[in-house]
């Protein structure tokens, strides 16, 4: 049977679910940018299903949008990660807790 | 420029202009001429608040020497200024004492004097701003004003437990006015708008938050929202008078804050709890007064006979003196809330007495204060001896505020026992009860500070009052004097205002008052 | 065509600058002093270019594709965050050279941020709110870890990058589930959808993910936890620009689209934001009553007044909306008056962080604590300050559309916020400070205009509100319903 | 010479208005010379009213000086009023007050001149006040004086302030007599509510014009009034005043405490008989009231030793005769009463003055007797006016007093309003005080001027009689003792041949006396005035039984022995004093202290509570105090204190904690939006 709108909403509903995890559960800096860029593209993939749904071109043209900023986000993350394991030899963001209540 | 020519802007601001003056042209060091400024400012403004008593013409207008702008037309709010007989009285009063607290501080504040001149005259400007503002928020925006540099006074030259008092005040009545600021605005928008999701659609007149307008739809509120809306009042102006059981904050303010302090949270700032009663809440809120009869006296009585029961049991001369305001103030909202026209006329003239007594009294009790350092009743006794003419105003002072005849607390008293007999017996009955107890823990303080022998080494030593205290209290005493034997003159100014009051809270009583209408018979005589 | 690119002309001008700045920052230009005023000039510019822009071209049309708007709302707003931005400059300046940091990225920054805000402040559709939403947020997360030297300072923009992430991970699949139930990006078109019928389960997702999106950027509760310690951590002129900038733009695209794109189920998400906006009250307020470091508490405090302009956007109508414009502008002056001054003091030798740190100010610096005294009254909405004011029309608003019992929190919670206020004013004026004498004084000329110009404003708008409230309720009609 | 009037009131207060201004500077003389000046040129103003007032025929002359207060519709004019029961009290008000001027003179000159400006300014504060309440023509004015003479007799009480004990009698004495005037005030509120004036005579004609209203409001208004009287007159219960105002200087005894102040409720009554007149119950309580007191009274009044002590008692028992007259109606009377006693009381005191003054100061009779030789003027004086209040015939007492027994008497056989055997035990009681009244009186004289001389050595070389100007005030007031009775002699006593009791006449018009029909016949009322006659001797010479000869004082020695606990109660005044500090004193003060408790931790602690933070404020302020961190309060505060810490901890700087919260408000607000989406 042919796939429905349905089961890509389920799909992307999944890679959010498990992005969100991965930010959650993984001590590792890399790890957490990983899972942002999984609940990203979940957006993505239901974008894009959506637009094929509804059968206009919105939908499509703003995921080029997301991916390049999905893209600048990694970048920031990542030049975050390299300036604090340059501090601190490591990138577990546990150790990043000086500041509380 | 003709906003300055409005003598109520000038009244107004004057204090304003002075504390300015302190701020950008005097140092720190210069503290004579501080005190010569602020004395100056605070005196020229007596002065020229004293027209008002003839130039307020009380058969005229409602709200006389009004001066209206434009102010926020984005929500018809305007900069409304009047008086009617009622807030002349206050306002003079207001600077009266404004004037001698600056006058009686010249001893008792010996640093940071260039602030404190400063917050007193601002205070004043916060104050007479208060009476006479006839838009909702510019009244709210004085009587915000206020609470801070009262807070610094109490804060800063208070006495050991200032910063608890300090906070505890201005914590407390803010909590009280920012309700009172939720019901302004229920008021505002059930005139205009009306209250969307609650569907109370209002009665769309022109969105204004002008007092004398608003009072012409006093009668179209219905009865729930007045309720709510007498509550939101009530809040913020029992908080204020205090009533019983808001009335905690006095005493520790009261203790802490510097006699001037005193004598201004006494004899004015508690006014503004009855004031805003009388202003707002009986003119605006007929049917919601009526129904709060019963419970507003029940605590003004609850309050006369508490306040003297704890005032009892003080040893510390401000602590007792601060119940016995509760009391006398209990007094005050008993008269006003009988409603009728000897009731209310006797509680505002009350709200006069009381801040000539006790605001005497605070500064009687500052005097000694300054030489001993101590306000405890049981560090003192014998006074009379080394002190005899303190002793004696302290006696005509005590007097006035126990309500002997030929002082102005009887007549404010009895014309409120008038007043609350009209509506009911027992009222008077238990009200006057508290007249006994109050004679009780006057005369005992009197007893114990200055009868007996002197028990205390430091007090043989004691100097009696230098000529300016006796300043700062001989006006006091010539008022109450004056109160006490010819009252009629400060009965006529208010008259007619409160006649105003009595026509829209209870329409009734003046077609056929509840009185049988036998005015004095002539005596059976020639007199000669 | 050209229509458009007149449209966009501030924002272009504002972004071509930032590059120049950039650049010359990379150049190693010695004079910083220069590149500063130059940043300034520039948002000037794109102040003037925005005022005549907006002058120029007709508030109802939609330009670049029916992406981008210019009626008055996206101009008040703009205003004011060219007007963050330029104090936040200003600020910057001293702290930049106590920390003989090279200007140049940072300026760039800000620029860049800010052009990030405008475009969410005229933004109508989805794609373009989004995009302005990163384009301000990637930027602030750098300059929240700008001094590379200070742990707190990584550490805030690792917690703000992550959090932030995620939100804008949540804020996407929102957006996409929105455009699922309706089929397009554009508001207008939305609301025309949801007009026509009871919303569907996936627009009510959509909706209440893009009501978390939102809510993080404006720093509400349950989405507020990564304030205060960003706050903390984040250079002080950095603190300041994230309290006020990007949370007036948030506010703006918030209104545009709850206000406008959603109006037609408000019902549906109008309880969620009332639960929002109390909550964000309470906790901000009360957590805040403990706090020792300034710059927490601030935070807090700033979280509670996001509270209060959410009450404004719940009363919803015009009234809701022109509360919620005059709110930000009052909160934007009056909290910059805040943080200045805290940056002052920092540049004048007192460690400026701890409460304590204030103790015995009114006798060493005057005017410094009679300003303290002014800004911090504002917060607490003590009249006669611009505060009052603000708080004033939300309240009104709120009361209009009958939510009395939410304005009785406010009211009693604004009560509370006095407290922890006057702490500080303690600290200031009670206590006779014993503390060290203030060390020698680094200059800090242009802190101290950007304080005096806030001081005046706050008095300003407090003492004369009425041309001001006219300026907000200009925003009115963000969205001419089909 | 009547529109002159106020100045009988104008010259004492200018007196004091002058002596306290000049307290300072002023010596002895100038002091005195402006004392007994104004309270002389107050008399010769009086004795020229009344003379131009003699003219006229009993009509009543008013002079108002201005409107006093006007609120809403009550009025009240500052107005005096002449007529012949203001005139009788003027008269003697003045002539007594001017005598005990000219005595304290002499009495108080070893004083220090700022403290003798002092007296002699009260003293003419008092003059001033008891005036104003004399002549006051309301219900209001005549408050004024009545709470005016309160405050004279605190001032003058408490004169001797160094003494504590006198300090506090003072303070007693006013705040018993702030419980009657409570009465009084509620009296002219309900006066006003129901009649709308305050005014004597328009209150009269309101009540004239509406008997229904009147019979309403009859007894209610009485009543109230005669509780202020009790608290004015020292009647039961609210006596307890008097015997300790004896603190005061002699003189002030004299004046205040025995001759015109504690009459002033007696004349306010007389003044609102028409009041009395509608109700019988009124009328029968204040005749219990003042018969009772008057054998009360009477009974302590044996035991002391005090010679002042005993003199109080008397007055006391005496203004129980007079309330008695009029409670039976006979207003007449009991003012009659009340003029004669005020020449021989007066009298009593001055003299009892006179030999303390002798005695250095000594006031207990144990230790004095046998002054007879040593101060002759002294001691015929006191025998005069002791006889009088004896009720010996000729002297004045015994007419006066001798006039209510009949009239109470004529009451009782007559059934007044039906009570007729409760008045006939009232004069029984009436006897009984007349016998009491002569021992006791008796027991003085002769404790205190006949036996032998009881004092130490020093004291008995340094007795003698005192000086003129204090010796003569006794002559003429002796003189008054035997003549004043004149104004009132009974129809019975000259045999009906003319109609003689004047001073009926006189106060007819103004005091009408509530008669019954029913007279008794002359040969009744004979056999009265011998039966009280007869009881007065029998008392005489059981006091000279027991207290003159060889075994003075061994007889009541026995007599006490016998009966020890009836002794002791009478001596100890039944312990009244100690009853009322134990109930309502203590009472009062508990409740003080309880509400003062209630205040700190309660109603405080729901608002430091509420008014958040009070630990908060306190550790802001650096100062964690008792009063604050207590009770109530301390709960509270720490809630606010708890909730504020646990919102921080849940700040515990974890990133991932920080998401994850995130993530549940996510699913939250999802849920919510759901739920609330298919709500509507």
């Amino acid at each position: 049977m042919a796939p429905t709108i349905s089961h890509f909403v389920i799909l992307a509903a999944l890679l959010l679910g498990i992005g969100a995890a991965g930010v959650l559960l993984r001590r590792s800096g890399i790890a957490i940018l990983l899972g942002i860029e999984l609940m990203l593209n979940a957006g993505n993939l239901a974008l894009v299903a959506f637009a094929r749904q509804h059968g206009n071109l919105e939908g499509q043209v703003f995921v080029f949008f997301t991916m390049a900023v999905a893209a600048a986000e990694v970048a920031v993350g990542l030049a975050l990660l390299v300036a604090i394991y340059r501090r601190q030899q490591s990138i577990d963001v546990d150790r990043l807790s000086v500041m509380r209540w | 420029m003709e906003f300055f020519a409005n003598p109520l802007n000038q009244i107004c601001y004057l204090p304003l202009l002075g504390a300015l003056v302190i701020i950008f042209f005097l140092k720190r060091e210069q503290s004579k001429a501080i005190k010569v400024v602020a004395t100056v400012t605070a005196g020229l403004d007596f002065v020229i608040s004293i027209p008002l008593w003839w130039r307020y013409l009380p058969e005229g207008n409602a709200f006389q020497l009004t001066y209206k702008a434009s102010w926020i037309p984005s929500i018809g709010s305007s900069y409304h200024f009047g008086v009617d007989g009622i807030s002349v009285l206050l306002i003079l009063l207001t600077t009266l004492l404004g004037f001698i607290a600056v006058y009686s501080s010249f001893s008792a504040i010996t640093h940071r004097e260039k602030e404190y001149y400063v917050f007193l005259l601002v205070l004043q400007t916060g104050m007479l701003g208060v009476f006479m503002a006839l838009d909702f928020v510019l009244f709210y925006v004085f009587w915000e004003v206020m609470l801070v540099p009262m807070y610094f006074l109490i804060g800063i030259w208070g006495g050991p437990r200032k910063l608890y008092a300090a906070i505890k005040f201005f914590l407390y009545t803010l909590a009280g006015s920012v309700l009172m600021l939720v019901g302004i605005l229920a008021l505002y928008f059930y005139n205009s708008t009306g209250l969307g999701a609650v569907g109370l659609e209002g009665l769309g007149n022109p969105a204004t938050f002008d007092v004398p307008t608003l009072f012409g739809i006093a009668g179209r509120i219905p009865p729930g929202l007045q309720m709510w809306i007498f509550l939101a009042f009530f809040v913020g102006f029992a908080i204020k008078v205090p009533m019983f059981p808001f009335h905690t904050w006095l005493p520790d303010a009261h203790v802490e804050a510097p006699t001037a302090g005193s004598v201004i949270l006494a004899g004015v700032l508690l006014k503004m709890g009855t004031y805003g009663f009388i202003r707002f809440s009986l003119p605006l809120l007929p049917d919601a007064t009526q129904k709060a009869v019963p419970w507003m006296v029940g605590l003004a009585i609850v309050g006369i006979i508490y306040g003297a029961l704890v005032a009892m049991a003080q040893k510390d001369m401000k602590k007792l003196v601060a119940y016995s305001s509760v009391s006398h103030l209990g007094f005050v909202m008993l008269g006003m809330f009988a409603l009728n026209p000897s009731g209310l006329s006797g509680s505002v003239l009350q709200m006069i007495n009381h801040g000539l007594s006790t605001g005497g009294l605070f500064l009687l009790v500052g005097i000694v204060y300054e030489r001993r350092h101590t306000r405890m009743i049981a560090d003192y006794g014998g006074l009379a001896k080394v002190m005899p003419v303190y002793a004696t105003l302290f006696m005509i002072i005590t007097m006035a505020s126990i309500g002997l005849p030929t002082l102005n607390g009887f007549v404010g008293e009895l014309t409120i026992l008038i007043g609350a007999f009209n509506r009911s017996t027992w009222w008077a009955v238990l009200a006057a009860s508290g007249i006994v107890l109050g004679a009780a823990y006057m005369l005992w303080l009197y007893q114990r500070v200055f009868f007996g022998d002197i028990t205390h080494e430091e007090n043989h030593t004691l100097t009696d009052v230098n000529r300016r205290e006796q300043w700062t209290l001989i006006p006091l005493v010539v008022l109450c004097f004056w109160i006490g034997l010819y009252p009629k003159p400060f009965f006529r100014i208010m008259e007619p205002s409160i006649r105003r009051v009595v026509e829209v809270v209870d329409p009734g009583y003046l077609a056929h008052p509840r009185l049988p209408a036998v005015s004095t018979v002539p005596p059976p005589a020639h007199g000669r | 065509m050209l229509a458009d690119i007149l449209a966009v002309l501030p924002e272009t001008a504002l972004a071509l600058m930032g590059m120049v700045v950039l650049i010359l920052g990379l150049a190693k230009v010695r004079n910083h002093l220069a590149v500063a005023v130059l940043t300034l000039g520039s948002l000037l510019l794109a102040g003037v270019l925005l005022s005549h822009v907006g002058r120029a071209v007709d508030p109802g049309e939609h330009f670049m594709f029916g992406m981008f708007v210019l009626d008055r709302f996206a101009i008040y707003f703009k205003a004011l965050l060219l007007a963050c931005s330029f104090l936040t400059v200003l600020l910057s300046i001293d702290y930049l050279m106590r920390h003989d940091a090279r200007p140049g990225e940072y300026l760039a920054l800000v620029m860049l941020a800010t052009v990030g805000m405008m475009t969410m402040a005229s933004g109508v559709h989805l794609a373009a709110i989004y995009v302005g939403l990163e384009l301000m947020a990637l930027s602030t997360y750098v300059l929240a870890g700008y001094f590379r030297r200070q742990v707190k300072s990584h550490e805030a923009a690792a917690k703000y990058f992550v959090l932030g992430a995620l939100s804008s991970g949540i804020l996407l699949y929102g957006l996409s589930l929105l455009y699922g139930a309706t089929g397009t990006l554009e508001l207008q078109a939305i609301a025309g959808r949801l007009a026509q019928g009871p919303p569907s389960a996936a627009a009510l997702a959509g909706i209440g993910l893009l009501a978390c999106g939102f809510l993080f950027k404006v720093a509400a509760v349950p989405f507020h936890m990564w304030t205060p310690d960003v706050y903390e951590g984040a250079p002080t002129p950095i603190t300041t620009f994230m309290s006020v900038g990007p949370k007036a733009a948030a506010f703006a695209i918030f209104l545009r689209v709850f206000d406008g794109g959603l109006a037609p189920v408000a019902e549906s998400w109008r309880p969620l934001v009332w639960g929002a906006a109390a909550l964000t009250m309470v906790w901000g307020n009360i957590a805040a009553l403990t706090q020792d470091n300034v710059k927490r508490m601030l935070a807090y405090s700033s979280i509670a007044h996001a509270g209060y302009a959410l009450v404004g956007l719940v009363a919803g109508g015009d009234a809701g909306v022109q509360s919620v414009l005059l709110y930000m502008l009052v909160y934007t002056v009056t909290n910059v008056g805040a943080f200045g001054l805290v940056i002052l003091l920092e540049s004048r030798g007192y460690a400026g962080q701890t409460v304590q740190d204030f103790a015995g100010l009114a006798r060493k610096q005057p005017v410094a604590a009679f300003g303290m005294l002014l800004f911090l009254l504002s917060l607490g909405g003590i009249p006669p300050t611009a505060g009052f004011m603000g708080k004033l029309y939300v309240f009104a608003a709120a009361i209009r559309s009958g939510y009395v019992w939410l304005v009785v929190i406010a009211v009693l919670m604004s009560a509370v916020s006095l407290y922890y206020y006057l702490r500080i004013v303690l600290q200031m004026y009670l206590r006779d400070g014993e503390g060290v004498e203030p060390a020698p004084m680094v200059s800090a000329v242009w802190t101290e205009r950007a304080l005096w110009a806030c001081a005046v404003a706050v008095l300003l708008i407090g003492l004369w509100p009425g041309p001001f409230a006219a300026a907000a309720a200009a925003g009115l009609g963000i969205m001419p319903l089909p | 010479m009547l529109n002159l009037l106020w100045l009988v009131l104008a010259f004492p207060l200018a007196g004091t208005c002058l002596l306290l201004a000049g307290a300072r500077r002023l010596g002895h003389r100038a002091t005195a010379a402006i004392g007994v000046g104004s309270a002389g040129l107050s008399l010769l103003v009086t004795l020229g009213a009344l003379v131009s007032y003699a003219g006229m025929h009993g009509e009543v002359v008013t002079q108002t000086l201005y409107r006093w207060i006007a609120a809403g519709n009550f009025t009240v004019d500052l107005s005096l009023r002449l007529d012949s029961l203001s005139a009788v009290m003027l008269f003697f008000v003045t002539v007594v007050g001017f005598l005990i001027h000219v005595y304290s003179v002499g009495y108080m000159h070893d004083e220090a001149a700022t403290a003798y400006a002092r007296y002699f300014a009260y003293l003419n504060l008092f003059m001033f006040a008891m005036l104003t309440l004399v002549l006051g023509a309301n219900l209001l004015v005549v408050f004024v004086g009545w709470e005016g003479v309160g405050l004279c007799s605190y001032l003058l009480i408490g004169f001797y302030f160094e003494k504590d004990w006198c300090a506090a009698a003072g303070k007693k004495a006013f705040i018993v007599n702030r419980i009657g005037d409570f009465g009084f005030l509620l009296a002219i509120v309900i006066a006003f509510k129901a009649f709308g004036t305050v005014d004597i005579a328009g209150l009269q004609a309101a009540m004239a014009a509406d008997p229904e209203a009147a019979g309403r409001w009859a007894t209610v208004l009485a009543v109230l009034l005669f509780v202020g009287a009790t608290g004015k007159s020292a009647q039961l219960p609210l006596y307890v005043w008097l015997p300790d105002a004896m603190a005061g200087p002699t003189p002030v005894s004299a004046l205040i405490h025995a001759a015109t102040m504690v009459t002033a409720g007696v004349y306010m009554v007389a003044r609102t008989s028409f009041i009395y007149a509608l109700s019988p119950t009124a009328l029968l309580v204040v005749a219990v009231v003042g018969g009772v007191t008057a054998v009360f009274a009477a009974t302590i009044g044996l035991a002391q030793n005090d010679i002042k002590k005993v003199l109080a008692y008397s007055t006391v028992s005496q203004l129980g005769y007079m309330f008695l007259g009029a409670g039976a109606g006979a207003f007449a009377a009991a003012i009659f009463h009340v003029f004669t006693h005020a020449f021989f009381k007066a009298c009593l005191f001055l003299g009892a003055g006179s030999v303390i003054h002798a005695c250095g100061g000594e006031q207990d009779m144990r230790k004095m007797g046998g002054l007879k030789s040593h101060m002759k003027a002294t001691y015929w004086t006191f025998l005069v006016a002791t006889l009088a209040l004896a009720g010996i015939p000729i002297f004045a007492g015994f007419f006066s007093k001798d006039e209510i027994l009949a009239k109470v008497f004529a009451a009782g056989v007559g059934n007044l309003h039906g009570y007729g055997t409760v008045y006939l035990g009232l004069w029984g009681l009436g006897v009984v005080g007349a016998f009491l009244t002569a021992f006791y009186m008796f027991r003085v004289v002769y404790m205190t001027f006949h036996g032998e001389y009881r004092g130490s050595a020093e004291q008995r070389h340094h007795l003698h009689e005192s000086p003129g100007v204090m010796v003569w005030p006794l002559r003429i007031l002796a003189g008054g003792s035997v003549v004043a009775g004149l104004l009132g002699v009974s129809k019975a006593m000259v045999f009906d041949w003319f109609d003689s009791n004047w001073f009926e006449h006189l106060l007819h018009p103004v005091a009408p006396a509530v008669t019954v029909g029913h007279h008794v016949s002359l040969g009744v009322e004979w056999g009265l005035i011998v039966l009280s006659v007869g009881v007065a001797v029998a008392g005489i010479w059981l006091a000279k039984r027991f207290y003159f000869g060889p075994e003075a004082g061994a007889v009541p020695a026995r007599v006490a022995a016998a009966w020890p606990r009836l002794y002791r109660t009478v001596a100890n005044k039944y312990w009244v004093d100690e009853i009322y500090d134990a109930t309502v004193v203590d009472g009062t003060m508990m409740l003080a202290r309880g509400s003062w408790e209630v205040d700190a931790r309660v109603v405080d602690g729901v608002v430091n509570g509420t008014a958040l933070g009070t630990r908060g404020s306190a550790f802001a302020s650096g100062l964690f105090d008792l009063h604050i961190v207590d009770g109530l309060v301390n709960k509270i505060a720490d809630a606010y204190q708890w909730a504020s810490v646990k919102l921080r901890r849940l700040q515990w700087g974890v990133v991932q904690g920080y998401a994850l919260a995130m993530v549940v408000g996510f699913v939250l607000v999802l849920a919510a939006a759901l739920w609330l989406g298919h709500a509507v």
